[in-house]
């Protein structure tokens, strides 16, 4: 099965994603990366439908099988 | 008034203060709070301000306006500046009394956006064609950048010819205090500053006039020359620069602008050492403090000349000293900043 | 009708080739300039190209601009001095090519100015070259087969600037014959009452007679306008709003 | 006295506004002093960064190299500072962004999660002036506190009072 | 569809701002250069903006013009090596201010390069001062009252381009949607297409996203796009011949 | 095969020779010969010619090919030649071998279409912006006019640098015997034009590659500055000069391009009526030949130094000079032409 | 009555008036002017139309009062 | 032997044509020669000279200042060169063109005049050089000749013919 997978480090927390997720499956994390940024986290289940991955602007995203 | 204000910021309140009629610029860093302030400030003083599509416009627009005898100001950093020699060229051609000021960035090419000072020879050699000068003032602090624009316009009027300024992106962006006091006025500069006798501005009760820099009769453009170069020979008055303990110096450090500042500090680290050096700071570039340089170079005072390129102004120093004393030249090319410490060593060497 | 010299122009011979449509424009222009009173007012920007004399033979005000830098030459002198009427007289290399841009932008701000635009198909001061406006298969020093699509196509000047919404006005005309000589002035006098009137950027494109770059005689070129150019390039009112 | 400092992190984490915080108070006690800054190509997000000078006497370069104080906000600036430090020199670092082992030579504050406590994280940088004042005393409070209010009129009572009260809780914080 | 990094993209974190339209745009361009499997014929031409370091994320042959120039530059790598797939990223400040004479001539030429142009009405790099293309009443920091007619007028390159006879496509597109994302995707591909199908000159114009000059959060920008600025710039195809 | 042929001609043929794959150019005097020459010559051999709407254009076009590792070239006169000056530098920082030919006329501004040397500033010192420089090659006679494209282009890859023939309008409107045979191969040429490690080709079979002048890392356009610098340094091998009877001169005769013909006549006049006088013709401008210049110096010699300008190329006699000896200037800006006679009164003062 | 008056200096021999006078009253001149060029020359009665003024490029032609 | 020549006139009377024909002549006679054109502003119509220098040994400024011989077809062109006109020198001139009263130092020859006979007036360039090298000398007729039939010949063989016959026409006039 696909899921959405982040890159942490590559996120902005720019809030694209969680808007565009239409199942409301992304949510700001507590954490900080390296550059002090609160990346995106998947807080449900994810239909793999991409429009995340369509939006993201920082190539943090993809949709991907499930290893 | 006494405010603490970035250098590109002073620039746009002397240059309101010099009675400046219309601003045209593009942006570009490290110089975009002059265009941006000035889109602010010469509206709120009912003047002219227009953002361009492009440095060829806003130069050509400087242009238009010097035509019509008023005072028109455009500014840019380097790349911009390249793209307006031709114009520049034409100003000095036509006897244009206008104002560009360079806020310099590392280069060549696209380069960086840190200050530099990389566009001397282009600003004082000619980056544009033919036989020309312009005047080149050089501030080296924020108070100047204040106060080097009402100079700029009166010698630019005096001689009708462009002036520029020459500042680089170290005195553009730092913050500093000033004091925005009124400008000293000029004995003549209503004098100067009146172009009814030249300008166009509609043959009402005069014959109609023209202003080219085209002059094909024969010889015409020869005489034309020898015109100018007249003019810019006389303007050897306007030199300027400042001097400190120089009489008992065995070296003088010699630097413009930014480069001013650090040899000031290497020049009283020095001193605190027991070494005797000078600081020599031109103000104008064009016209080159050489007489001042021949005659220290006479005295035996070997010369330090620091700049943020790969050698420019050396060369204006060596032109003066011809072979009488030695210069010795330290300059950081690309943005970066010549270290205090690195010419206190090598003056020390000199020793 | 008066059929006399205008006061505007200079009692001077011209150094334009036999059968130039420079002189013709310059004529025009100038009784427009006297029926309209404002001699005085003028401060006009010449090109660089054959027109470069102008001011030889205006008896007003002119400055000469850069290769295609006059619509920002203009520009600035009319936002300085918005009492006075400026124009620029330009030919399709200094307009069309080098200064498509200054063109562009000028008439996007709709600047309070007025363009005349020498449209002879040609560069005929540097000797005959092509120009944006070169038609198709047309012989000129660089293109010594006839102009090709490797050459690139011919600029229409009015059908690009119609689609601006800031444009006042845009005409083309020609001066190839006495009747369209008078329709030129007539567009010419109507682009300078709309400055006078505030209206905006207006633009006149005249096709001219180069006779020396099209290699045909002074009145072959007449027809040459009549049968080919206004062909390529349509007479008529593109823009009057 | 010369004292030579520099405020670095990334754009959008207010590093010019203390720095220029810190020049206006100066002025206030008619002290010389020059802020120069820097940026990265980009606009938000860039390495940034300004150097500010505060002395006696005329001031040359207002570049630094040698810095007597650092006020850190990321990692990248934070191992290139260390080196640059003067050997007598502090290091202030928010905590926040930058984990750091061998804490010995760097004072920390977590002023983001300070910052927060009063509603926004975007008072970090009044965090950190707090603290830098508390242990430097380069400055005094007052005019430290009429720099703020200075640089914040423009935005009302309340955001003035505010940031001055994250400025002295990160005062306290020594 | 596959929703994982096109191999024409390097693995790297960019420089760009949180919810800047550039990155997306990057994507989808990688994308099509991967299923058109041309990655290896490309050329591209970064301009001078944001978008300058376009080379460090895309993973094919990439030079810097002056700013402005790209369609020039694209031009004579394509006119010298007919064999590449030459294309220009460019600026609304770069394409259509600084560069508005370079834009004209190529596309009055036919030349056949592909230009994408990014339209977020303003200039990102040098701090959010006006562009070309700002939208009248939009504030940035040349126009801190908000855009007025003495600033000029917006700039409508699609509509200004269309009256041009020689250019093939014209189309204007948005990235501020998934599904607006996937058209911009699909046009970009058909600009590319017609160059390798030797068709001239394509232009793909792309409403993008820069909240930080808008003063907008990025969420706020997607809507800004569809509520404003689609509107004075509506999309659709201009040109497709 | 030998023919009677005008320099500008000369100059089409030279760089087809050469190999050159594109031209590109816009119509001005006096150089409008070899735009509408190679319009039929470059077709003719099957490459690439275009129009274009601007100096702008074709200036960023020469960089565009060069991106390719192919061989463009431009050429204009004065007021072109200082559109072209942001791309120039843009062109150093890039490292791209392009060929620039400055045929030039009387400035400043639109000047008249006259042959003049008032550009050698904005050629040798850098009319762009940073610190850059280009290899100048100045044509003095038909035959060189054929004979420096190639030159030029062996250098321009060589150094990975722009290279500019700096010639004027005499040169270029001169009609002379040339003989147009096949150009003679440098021996390494092959290897020197083999652009495939660097140019941009599309990344087949190797990694992508880039080529920009912004250079933002921190202290990393220093660096890279420091690498032109050596670079431009290194150019010194490649001076080239012509030199006549200096043994056994008091004074010695420096001239470039026109001016060397000049010159050359008062020379063989001087010498016929008994003066010791020698004749030195600079072929490369930067680099310049300041080590023969210093040399002779030392061994007490004179010098006049004519120039179709108000004194550019002088400074850098001087420089080499320094003091040493005596160097006047005679020259004659706005396209006129020094005057044999002129000449020799002056160097008979000096004697 | 007005009439045609040919600035015989000004006049380059275009021809460009002895084509569009209606009544064919204008013709080519046997003698050079200063500039080794035959100007134009008035060979029968004009009708004082001007077309030939509105026509001439060098300011050679004006229909006036004769006086 | 080092001859200057300056043939002058206004733009469209041959002017480069006829110091084109000289030149080839010269090199058909191996000899050094040099050709340098100049012209107004405009393209037809404005004053044009052009200078030709024919000479055994290298020739250095192409310039002539003082011209040994002058080829005139204007009467601006006759005032300007007539003083410039070496002391032994000697001065052509179309009397078609420009009339003069004191002719003593003065070839003249009706130029135009002479070519329209042959049915067209733009030959009087050929007309005039006849009358120059019949008088001077410097060149054979054959090699101006044949330099004419190389300058015209894609043209056609009718047009050489006709542009050699004005040519003997005008060698007959002295
Ligand atoms: C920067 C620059 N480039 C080129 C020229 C040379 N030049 C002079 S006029 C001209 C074009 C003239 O054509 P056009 O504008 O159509 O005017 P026309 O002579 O046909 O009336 C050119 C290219 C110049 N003077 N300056
Ligand atoms: C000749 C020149 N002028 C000005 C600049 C400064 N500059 C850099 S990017 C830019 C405009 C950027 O705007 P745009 O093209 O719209 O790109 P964006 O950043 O918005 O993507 C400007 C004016 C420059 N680098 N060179
Ligand atoms: S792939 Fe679709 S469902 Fe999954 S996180 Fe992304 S937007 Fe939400
Ligand atoms: S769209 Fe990308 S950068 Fe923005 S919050 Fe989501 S993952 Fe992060
Ligand atoms: S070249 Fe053409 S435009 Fe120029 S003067 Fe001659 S006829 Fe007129
Ligand atoms: S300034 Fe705008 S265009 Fe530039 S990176 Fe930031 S959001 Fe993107
Ligand atoms: S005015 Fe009319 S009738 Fe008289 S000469 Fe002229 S064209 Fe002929
Ligand atoms: S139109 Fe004018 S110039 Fe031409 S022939 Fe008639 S009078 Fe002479
Ligand atoms: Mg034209
Ligand atoms: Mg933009």
């Amino acid at each position: 099965m696909k899921k959405v997978e982040i890159n942490r480090e590559y996120c902005k927390c720019c809030g694209i994603c969680i808007e565009v997720c239409p199942v409301n499956v992304l949510s700001v994390s507590k954490e900080f990366n390296t550059s002090g940024v609160h990346p995106v986290e998947l807080i449900g289940d994810c239909i793999a439908c991409g429009k995340c991955y369509l939006m993201c602007p920082d190539f943090a995203i993809e949709v991907k099988e499930n290893d | 008034m006494i405010k603490l204000m970035k250098g590109n910021n002073a620039l746009v309140e002397g240059s309101i203060s010099a009675g400046l009629d219309a601003y045209f610029g593009y942006p570009i860093t490290p110089q975009n709070e002059i265009t941006e302030s000035m889109s602010v400030r010469m509206r709120e003083e009912g003047r002219v301000f227009l953002q361009t599509e492009s440095e060829l416009a806003s130069v050509n627009m400087i242009y238009g306006v010097a035509m019509t005898g008023k005072k028109a100001l455009t500014s840019s950093s380097s790349p911009g500046i390249s793209l307006m020699q031709e114009t520049i060229s034409y100003m000095a051609g036509c006897e244009l009394p206008t104002v560009i000021v360079n806020v310099q960035r590392g280069g060549p090419g696209l380069g960086n956006i840190s200050g530099a000072q990389g566009d001397y020879f282009q600003a004082v050699k000619g980056g544009g064609h033919g036989d020309y000068k312009m005047i080149v003032l050089t501030p080296s602090n924020v108070q100047e950048m204040y106060e080097m624009p009402k100079k700029a316009f009166y010698l630019a009027f005096k001689y009708k010819n462009p002036v520029m300024i020459l500042a680089d992106g170290v005195i553009g962006q730092m913050i500093e205090k000033v004091d925005l006091n009124e400008l000293a006025k000029y004995p003549d500069e209503d004098e100067v500053f009146n172009a009814s006798d030249w300008a166009l501005t509609g043959c009402k009760n005069r014959s109609s006039r023209f202003i080219r820099s085209l002059i094909m009769e024969e010889g015409a453009l020869t005489e034309h020359n020898y015109k100018l170069l007249e003019k810019f020979n006389k303007m050897e008055v306007e030199v300027d620069f400042e001097e400190v303990s120089t009489d008992d110096a065995d070296v003088v450090l010699v630097g413009y602008g930014t480069s001013a500042r650090i040899i000031y500090d290497a020049y009283l680290n020095l001193r605190d050492s027991g070494f005797n050096v000078g600081y020599l700071r031109p103000k104008t570039v064009f016209p080159f403090p050489s007489k001042r340089i021949a005659a220290l170079a006479d005295a035996g005072k070997k010369f330090m000349v620091v700049e943020m390129s790969s050698g420019q102004m050396v060369e204006d120093v060596r032109l003066a000293v011809l072979g009488k004393s030695e210069v010795q030249f330290y300059g950081i090319p690309g943005g970066g900043v010549p270290e205090v410490e690195t010419i206190i060593s090598k003056v020390k060497n000199m020793m | 009708m008066k059929f006399e010299m205008p006061e505007s122009l200079k009692k001077t011979p011209q150094h334009y080739c036999p059968g130039c449509g420079h002189g013709i424009i310059h004529r025009i222009l100038s009784e427009v300039i006297d029926e309209l009173n404002i001699r005085e007012k003028i401060i006009a920007v010449a090109p660089v190209g054959c027109a470069v004399f102008g001011y030889l033979y205006w008896d007003f005000d002119t400055c000469e601009a850069p290769h295609g830098r006059p619509p920002s030459v203009a520009t600035a002198i009319k936002r300085t001095n918005p009492n006075k009427v400026v124009f620029t007289y330009q030919g399709d290399g200094d307009l069309a090519a080098i200064g498509g841009n200054e063109m562009l932008h000028t008439a996007n701000r709709g600047e309070n100015i007025t363009i005349f635009f020498v449209n002879n198909v040609c560069y005929g001061m540097t000797g005959g070259q092509m120009a944006p406006t070169t038609m198709p298969n047309q012989v000129t020093t660089t293109t010594t087969q006839g102009r090709t699509e490797e050459d690139g196509y011919p600029m229409k000047v009015c059908e690009l600037l119609s689609n601006i919404d800031y444009v006042h006005y845009l005409e083309r005309v020609a001066v190839n014959s006495p009747a369209n000589t008078l329709k030129a002035k007539a567009a010419i006098k109507k682009a300078m009452e709309n400055q006078l009137n505030g209206k905006g950027f207006s633009l006149v494109e005249i096709l001219a007679m180069c006779p020396t770059a099209w290699y045909q005689t002074p009145v072959e070129s007449l027809q040459m306008i009549e049968d080919t150019i206004s062909k390529a390039f349509p007479l008529g009112v593109f823009k009057d709003s | 006295m010369k004292k030579e400092i520099i405020i670095t992190g990334y754009g959008g984490q207010g590093i010019m506004q203390a720095g220029n915080i810190l020049i206006k108070a100066a002025i206030l006690e008619d002290k010389v002093t020059t802020f120069f800054p820097s940026y990265g190509a980009e606009m938000r997000g860039g390495a940034a960064n300004c150097k500010v000078i505060i002395s006696d006497e005329f001031i040359g370069s207002p570049i630094v190299y040698k810095p007597d104080y650092v006020l850190c906000f990321s990692r990248l600036a934070f191992e290139k500072f260390r080196k640059s430090l003067k050997p007598d020199g502090l290091m202030f670092l928010n905590s926040d962004l930058v984990k750091i082992e061998n804490n010995i030579d760097v004072l920390v504050l977590e002023a983001n999660t300070l910052s927060e406590k009063f509603g926004s994280k975007i008072m970090a940088n009044m965090a950190m002036l707090g603290l830098f004042i508390a242990r430097v005393k380069l400055l005094k409070q007052a005019s430290m506190e009429e720099a703020i209010k200075e640089s914040f009129k423009h935005k009302g009572e309340k955001i003035v009072n505010l940031n001055i009260e994250v400025f002295r809780a990160g005062l306290d914080c020594v």
